[in-house]
């Protein structure tokens, strides 16, 4: 890799320029060196879960005994994985649309509005995503018992809903500034009312911002633990929670098949994060302008 | 919220009353676009605050002892107290890591080169992996047979195999797996925000590359690195699964999320769960609102070409 | 400071029941004790059998210690989701202490006529600790046993004192997680105390005094405690140790599945006295009538014979039937395949021989494992 | 030096044969006025426009043009006044209510839609019939050019179509007004003139009634048949080209106008509007310009570097400067010289002069506007001021 | 209409009494090129530079300037050719090695330093004593103006004194060679002209040597003392000012040097370098420029708006156009007008001047550039190509 970064301009090279790469090459190599030993390890860690998802039994050994694929099979059965999934999708997709539905509209007037309290509001907006979730889902979770709802779906929905809501609105932000208000002044000038402006102007030009924001909050709400955990019941696990209790219940349970869940999980998840990076730089799935 | 919406206090000197209040809450930004943002601040209001409070208020009050009850058995007991300890020694080393690793190979990454955006698609990758995966892996990876072990056995670099997992190391690694890519992707884009032409003009004034990155990326990029700094924390500071999974939740992994938890869910003694969460938020709160300061005394301006 | 509070903990049970629900009801079942791998097949059928009963059965699984505190925070929230917890002695006695099962004996004889003496001894005996509040499902004389790795161990030890001579000598090779996490680790800890003659085997405090010394010798050598069993499994299928702590179960179904080599054997102690395991079905205080008529059907059912006879399963809870007379051979044929093909030849023999007690009762196991933890674990 | 004979100003400018009659019969501005929070922004303004008229509000960044601008689109509440429109009231209107159209600095072309599509929102939006869209759609891209654009994106184009198409969809809708804020500002110099003449093509082939903000002096003199100059806030001057530029109201505007040596000097001797100003060796027979003048006034002197020529054998000079800088300009020289008390005069040379010349500089007396000074110090503040808040507020922080 | 005499430029320019020598004495450029990939940005260069010249680079956007200025700075390695500074190489030098000082388009200011720090950053990095940094850190602030502002941030500062701070940075270490790229190019127009008015200035009373790049004729004009004239990663000329305002090398120079009629005729006859060209009802009598001309070929014809003049009585004349645009211009209008056949005249006039208004043209033979055309059409696109390049690449895409 460290070829072709240089290679690319300075093919032809005076003399002056190759004696100066020469002299930065022990940091250049140390640096390539941590990232390669960090995407090896990597590389491994999915790589054994894999295949042992797969393997029929792995011992003191390289490889895997042998291959098979009755672990997911097994897995599919012992863990209702259709059951878990159709109330996985459900919950997610319920948490990014109402996360939509709240965050833009909040993103927009944060975004375009400078006005007493704002600050505020920015806070509010933030500690969700601050405060580690056990430290707020406990009592979530005691409240939601009160009024009857943890334990249900929509107990869950509600509970992912915490911290969803200001990755919408952290999301969406940058791309609300990205458009200039003088858009949709031409706008009404050119006679729109605001349904036009909203439906016509800014819903367009939002759109690969809500793609981007709805698919992280996916991906962050598949895979939120805690608060699932925390929040769900019987019928309302998501895959992460059962893939938990998997490993952690008391039982007899072989590797291969919690092995062959987490990799439905991961491959689940690495669906959607090709979807997400269609949309966004991979960057953006970490940072956002708003810190 | 706002007042927005509320009836006009009569303005005797301006004879067009209405347009008067309009006009003057519309100059300070109060218009009716400022509804929108209701519908998602009152859902936090009641699904965030309100719980928080609500736990708060259960946190005063314990099945035993004064208000404080709960707070005081915290303290004084050895092994909650030690979580307090457990929690920071994986938080901060876990951030510095990843930190401090993202810094050299950020920074090597600028340029553009062919195959970067697969590279940084890759190191989304473990972002997504979730914490069974991840722990899975270690366990099997790093663990006694695993391909880890077994390489440096083939190296002949250690004789028995390192332990290093179903402890603080293990721990230690997944922060790292699940941290060090979301520490590198920050740390890049506020370096891809630091204008190239800042150092141009360092090394047309006669700095070397270590002085160019002495004294001006580094400044430079130091807020962006205790905000990266602050957000791993964050992540790392909640530990939970992972430490129960790859770690020795009942020993040097015994993190405050795991005390908090078992008060709460095993002991069924919510209140002092909720006591164990209002200390975790508080100490979380004080580092992040240590760093926010140190961010604040440092220049905070614009990074690019301009000043 | 409990969130709530009402009085749904306390309702007196209804005191009769129709035999049938008025309208099929859909049952969550809650198992933290892993009994879902023996009783499984059991709800299938039930399902498939009594339609007018059942319309549908959710399973879940979690652990023992949140258990009582789960069931408790519905109770108190008055919002009873759980209709049948499936729990080993742990998460039964806990619920007792904090009377959260319902009492059963009122519907003993309309839905399980002759419970009692249907059970087999071991079963009779361990299905007093469920106080009339849960139904035995499944027994196991268990353990405690040596899973040993014959490539690396010529002569197994039989005996408390040839194990620690054999530990001393293979420092880091012999194994057991710890007790409270571990179903071989606490047979383990509670048949040493016979093993070794001590004064009280019911008394951890002030009856084990050879027990501990002798762990505490052990602990010296043994390799470090996991935190569950299945890591003592990864590691004499890994070759990192050479001999764990086992029981009956655990010695048959990991091999059956493939987690630990088919090579690995199992010795036992030479005057072993066993030491039984038993899981039970305890049903929450506060579920709807019709849901709890459902589940007593479901229990009786579950303690006919031809269902009992699947419980022998992978060999996972070894024998498993509670009932009398149940047999290998009226298992379905693939359990008597593996059960043939994995487990001891000898295992009948052996529980036939030895003396089978009933494993501690919860208040009095919970003081074993704090003080494992306190004079054994903390020195690792 | 060549004797410059002041060119007469072409008043009712336009007359291209096709011109169609304005929409618009007259627009009174009546005290508008904006205030953000503590701050006007606009002062009272009192502005007529009839139909057909091309007015430019000119003056620095910040003093208000974008204010005025918005006000009369709608886009911003009036905190007073009133705008009618022949006669009705529209400044209670909202923006898509008033029926004009607008040209944004940054074009603000809808990015998601093409030319065609662009261009034809304003009329979709009155719900005109389809046919008749794409007919006036056609003819309008016609008129700038932008016929085969039509289909593409506004960020397939250049700067210049992308003005062009903001143009368009400003006009097709046939505004009464059309109001176009600094359309030319992000253009290259080059660009900016050959669209300044399409601006002032397709104001008079349609008939237009304009009413456009610019800080650029020159454009807003060769564009517009009204110029009104602000400065913070308030109205310096409103008036024709030709009045700015030759009778400037006010030190602001003239400095505005391309008077570029301001000197304060004291006012020695007052003969009707003939004034003597004199001072750091600097003497100046000039003509009273704004409000009159005494005798021991402070003043401020006006000249154009084109109207400063060598002084005549003879004749009295304003005084004696040395070149420092010169700048070669084509046909002209422009020279910064000092005088011994270092004062700054810039001139034009038409013949060669050299850093380190010596001149004797001259100013015909109805060249030379005094005016009464505001505080000596004014000048000098105006000029840094200007500089400042020219370049605009300095680059939003970034965090 | 007046016939401007030519000014004679001011050759030796600088002459300030307090010059100091320039610290370098001559720099080389030996066949320096630069490619990017398969694309030449820039063929070989040769150039000589003396010291104390004031040399600009002027061309339109993309023709290789800032690449020529990064490959003297050192920022960029050179494809081939070598640079010599007094005898001695330096393009195999790294930029911190090569001391010289260069001003960057967006300043690039050191944003978390003060003025102070920013201007001492140079000094400091070559070890240089703090007492002495201070002493020179304060001269050179105190020259710029700025010592006032000595302790703020740049991001405190107005544009015109960012850009006094990035001058001074570059000044500080008393470089053999500054170099600029269109350091002004971020200002507005009147802070355009103070600046350059300043840039002159600091380059004479440092004694320095400047390289400056620019797109901007008015501005390399009035600033160097010569100019390279750059197209297409080719030099098209290099000279004087006077040089190439008077005898533009090809029609490329002549449209960058302010000749706005370009109008595409034919070669009617030959007369030594008298060239008569005739084409769509015009007729112009002019001067053969470039390569020689033969009767039949299709020539081009660069006429300034200024020479174009009312044609006498009796006089032949270019042709007769319909005044269409009338722009005031204060003492001159600019007038737009069309022929009968549809071509476009630029000229300036003194007079009263209507649309409408009939006019007969007349030029001076010797002020009408005739250049043989490269293909008629050239003249077309190279006009719409600049309108689109010169915007620089249409704004990024939202989203
Ligand atoms: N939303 C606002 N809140 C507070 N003050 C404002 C606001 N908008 C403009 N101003 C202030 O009002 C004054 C006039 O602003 P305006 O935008 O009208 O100036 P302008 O003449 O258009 O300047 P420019 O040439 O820079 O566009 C300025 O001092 C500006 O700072
Ligand atoms: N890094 C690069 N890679 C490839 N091509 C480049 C690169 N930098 C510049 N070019 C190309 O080289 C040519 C010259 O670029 P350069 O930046 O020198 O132009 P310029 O004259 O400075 O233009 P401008 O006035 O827009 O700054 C352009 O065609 C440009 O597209
Ligand atoms: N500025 C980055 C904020 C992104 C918040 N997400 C962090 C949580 C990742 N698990
Ligand atoms: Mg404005
Ligand atoms: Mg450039």
């Amino acid at each position: 890799m460290s070829a072709s970064t240089a290679a690319v301009a300075d093919a032809v090279d005076t003399a002056a320029a190759g004696r100066r790469r020469l002299a930065l090459r022990p940091g250049t190599w140390v640096t390539w060196g941590v990232l390669t030993f960090f995407l090896l390890n990597l590389t491994g860690v999915i790589a054994t879960v894999l295949l042992n998802s797969f393997g029929s039994r792995w011992f003191d050994s390289w490889l895997p005994g042998g291959w098979t694929s009755h672990w997911y099979s097994d897995a599919w059965k012992e863990f209702s994985l259709g059951r878990v999934l159709g109330v996985t999708l459900e919950v997610t997709l319920l948490v990014v649309a109402i996360s939509l539905i709240l965050g833009v509209p909040a993103a927009y007037a944060l975004a375009r509005r400078d006005f007493p309290g704002k600050r505020a509001l920015n806070l509010l907006f933030v500690l969700p995503i601050l405060v580690p979730p056990i430290a707020y889902g406990i009592p979530l979770a005691t409240m939601l018992y009160k009024v009857h709802l943890a334990g249900t779906l929509t107990g869950v929905v509600l509970a992912n809903l915490v911290p969803s809501i200001p990755f919408v609105v952290f999301t969406m932000t940058p791309f609300i500034e990205q458009i200039d208000p003088r858009i949709e002044a031409a706008a009404r000038v050119c006679g729109a009312k605001t349904p036009t402006v909203l439906g016509r102007i800014l819903a367009p030009l939002l759109l690969p911002g809500m793609l981007a924001a709805g698919i992280l909050v996916l991906v962050r709400t598949f895979g939120m633990f805690e608060l699932t955990f925390l929040t769900s019941g019987p019928t309302s696990q998501t895959l992460v929670v059962t893939l938990f209790s998997a490993v952690n219940s008391a039982g007899i349970r072989s590797t291969q098949s919690i092995d062959a869940m987490a990799v439905v999980y991961t491959g689940s998840m690495a669906v959607l994060l090709l979807i997400a990076l269609r949309f966004v730089n991979p960057t953006q799935l970490v940072a956002r302008s708003a810190d | 919220m706002t007042a927005a919406t509320t009836t006009p206090t009569a303005t005797p000197s301006s004879p067009p009353k209405r347009p008067a209040l309009r006009h003057r809450l519309a100059e300070r930004g109060v218009d009716r676009t400022l509804l929108l943002v209701l519908p998602g601040a009152l859902a936090l209001l009641a699904l965030f605050c309100y719980p928080f409070l609500y736990g708060l208020q259960l946190s005063f009050q314990p099945t035993h002892g004064g208000v404080l009850g709960d707070y005081q058995k915290f303290f004084s007991d050895p092994f909650s107290r030690k979580s307090i300890w457990a929690t920071f020694s994986l938080a901060i080393p876990a951030s510095l890591i990843n930190v401090g690793a993202s810094i050299p190979i950020s920074y090597r990454m600028r340029r553009d080169f062919r195959g970067k955006r697969i590279m940084l698609a890759v190191l989304v990758v473990p972002i997504t992996l979730g914490t069974v995966l991840t722990a899975e892996g270690i366990l099997e990876f790093f663990g006694p047979a695993g391909w880890f072990n077994r390489t440096l056995h083939l190296l002949g670099l250690a004789a028995s195999p390192m332990k290093l997992t179903m402890n603080y190391t293990g721990v230690l690694l997944s922060l790292i797996i699940s941290g060090f890519p979301f520490a590198y992707l920050l740390t890049h884009s506020y370096l891809s925000g630091i204008h190239p032409s800042l150092e141009k003009a360092a090394a047309t004034l006669g700095a070397g590359w270590w002085q160019r990155f002495r004294h001006i990326t580094l400044p430079l990029l130091l807020p962006g690195l205790l905000t990266t700094f602050s957000l791993t924390f964050v992540m790392a500071f909640a530990v939970f699964p992972s430490a129960l999974m790859v770690g020795d939740p009942d020993g040097h992994t015994h993190v405050i999320s795991i005390e908090a938890y078992e008060a709460a869910l095993e002991r069924f003694d919510y209140a002092q769960g909720c006591a164990d969460a209002m200390i975790m938020t508080v100490l979380m709160l004080a580092v992040i609102g240590a760093l926010a300061a140190a961010r604040s005394r440092m220049y905070r301006g614009a990074t690019g070409g301009k000043g | 400071g409990a969130p709530g509070s009402s009085g749904a903990a306390k309702a007196a049970p209804p005191s009769t029941l129709a035999s049938t629900p008025s309208k099929p009801v859909s049952l969550n079942i809650l198992d933290v004790a892993g009994n879902l791998q023996l009783t499984q097949p059991i709800l299938d059928a039930f399902k498939a059998q009594h339609p007018q009963i059942v319309s549908g059965i959710t399973t879940s699984t979690g652990t023992a210690p949140e258990l009582a505190p789960k069931v408790q925070a519905q109770q108190q929230g008055g919002n009873v989701q759980i209709d049948l917890v499936l729990t080993g002695t742990d998460g039964l006695a806990a619920g007792i202490e904090k009377q959260l099962w319902y009492n059963l004996k009122p519907y003993y004889d309309t839905f399980f006529p002759g419970l009692m003496a249907n059970y087999n001894p071991a079963a009779a005996s361990m299905a007093s600790l469920a106080q009339d509040q849960g139904i035995e499902l499944v027994v196991t004389p268990s353990g405690p046993l040596l899973e040993y790795d014959p490539a690396k161990v010529a002569t197994p030890p039989t005996t408390p004192d040839a194990l620690l001579a054999w530990a001393q000598a293979h420092p880091g090779k012999f194994q057991y997680a710890q007790p409270r996490n571990s179903g071989p680790g606490r047979t383990f800890l509670m048949g040493l105390p016979y093993l070794l003659g001590d004064s009280d085997p019911s008394d951890p405090t002030n009856g084990w005094a050879k027990t501990w010394d002798y762990l505490a010798q052990l602990g010296k050598y043994a390799a470090s405690y996991p935190t569950k069993t299945s890591a003592t499994m990864t590691a004499i299928a890994q070759g990192t140790a050479w001999m764990i702590a086992s029981t009956a179960g655990w010695y048959i179904n990991p091999r059956a599945t493939g987690t630990v080599p088919a090579g690995i054997k199992v010795v036992k102690f030479d005057n072993l006295t066993w030491v039984s395991d038993a899981q039970f079905g305890v049903i929450p205080k506060g579920i709807p009538a019709d849901h709890l008529t459902a589940v007593l059907r479901l229990l009786a059912f579950a303690l006919t014979p031809e269902q009992q006879a699947v419980t022998y399963d992978q060999g996972y809870f070894y024998p498993g039937p509670a009932v009398k007379g149940v047999t290998l051979a009226q298992a379905p044929a693939a359990s008597q395949q593996v059960v043939q093909k994995f487990g001891d030849p000898d295992f009948d023999t052996w529980t036939s021989s030895g003396p089978i007690r009933n494993s501690l009762p919860a208040q009095a196991q919970v003081t074993a494992f704090d003080l494992w933890d306190k004079k054994i674990g903390a020195a690792k | 030096m060549t004797a410059a004979t002041s060119a007469s100003p072409p008043s009712p400018r336009a007359s291209a044969p096709r011109r169609p009659d304005s929409q618009l019969g007259r627009l009174s501005l009546r005290g508008v006025s904006r205030a953000y929070g503590a701050h006007t922004a606009l002062h009272p303004l009192d502005l007529d426009i009839t139909g057909g008229e091309f007015i430019a509000l000119l003056g620095p960044s910040g003093c208000g043009k974008t204010t005025a601008l918005n006000c009369l689109a709608g886009l911003l509440p009036l905190t007073a006044g009133e705008i009618e429109l022949d006669g009705r009231r529209v400044d209670t209107l909202p923006p898509e209510k008033r029926g004009f159209g607008m040209v944004f600095q940054n074009y603000a072309l809808f990015p998601h839609l093409t030319v065609r599509a662009n261009v034809a929102f304003g009329l979709k939006m009155r719900g005109v019939a389809k046919a008749e869209i794409e007919r006036r759609v056609a003819e309008v891209l016609s008129l700038v050019q932008l016929s085969e654009h039509a289909a593409k994106h506004p960020a397939q184009l250049s700067g210049g179509q992308q003005q062009r198409v903001a143009i368009a969809r400003a006009i097709v809708t046939e505004p009464a007004l059309v109001l176009m804020d600094e359309p030319l500002s992000n253009l290259d110099a080059a660009l900016r003139l050959t669209m300044r003449g399409e601006i002032r093509r397709i104001h008079q082939d349609f008939g237009l009634t304009t009413v456009y903000v610019t800080h650029d002096q020159e454009e807003a003199l060769s564009l517009a048949d009204r110029l009104v100059v602000l400065h913070d806030g308030r109205v310096s001057q409103i008036g024709t080209p030709a009045e700015l530029y030759e009778r400037p109201a006010d030190p602001h505007v003239a400095a505005f106008m391309g008077y570029r040596n301001l000197l304060p000097l004291r006012v020695s001797s007052v003969d009707g509007s003939t004034v003597v100003a004199e001072g750091d060796g600097l003497r100046v027979v000039g003509t009273a310009a704004g409000e009159p003048l005494l005798v021991g006034q402070d003043a401020l002197v006006a000249i154009r570097p084109e109207d400063l020529r060598p002084a005549a054998e003879g004749e009295s000079a304003v005084g004696e400067a040395v070149a420092e800088i010169v700048e070669y300009h084509g046909r002209v020289l422009h020279v910064e010289a000092a005088t011994a008390e270092g004062r700054r005069l810039h001139l034009k040379a038409h013949e060669s002069v050299r850093p380190g010349d010596r001149l004797r500089v001259a100013v015909d007396a109805e060249r030379a506007l005094v005016f009464r000074s505001e505080g000596a110090l004014l000048l000098e503040v105006e000029t840094e001021a200007a500089g400042v808040t020219a370049q605009g507020e300095p680059e939003a922080q970034a965090s």
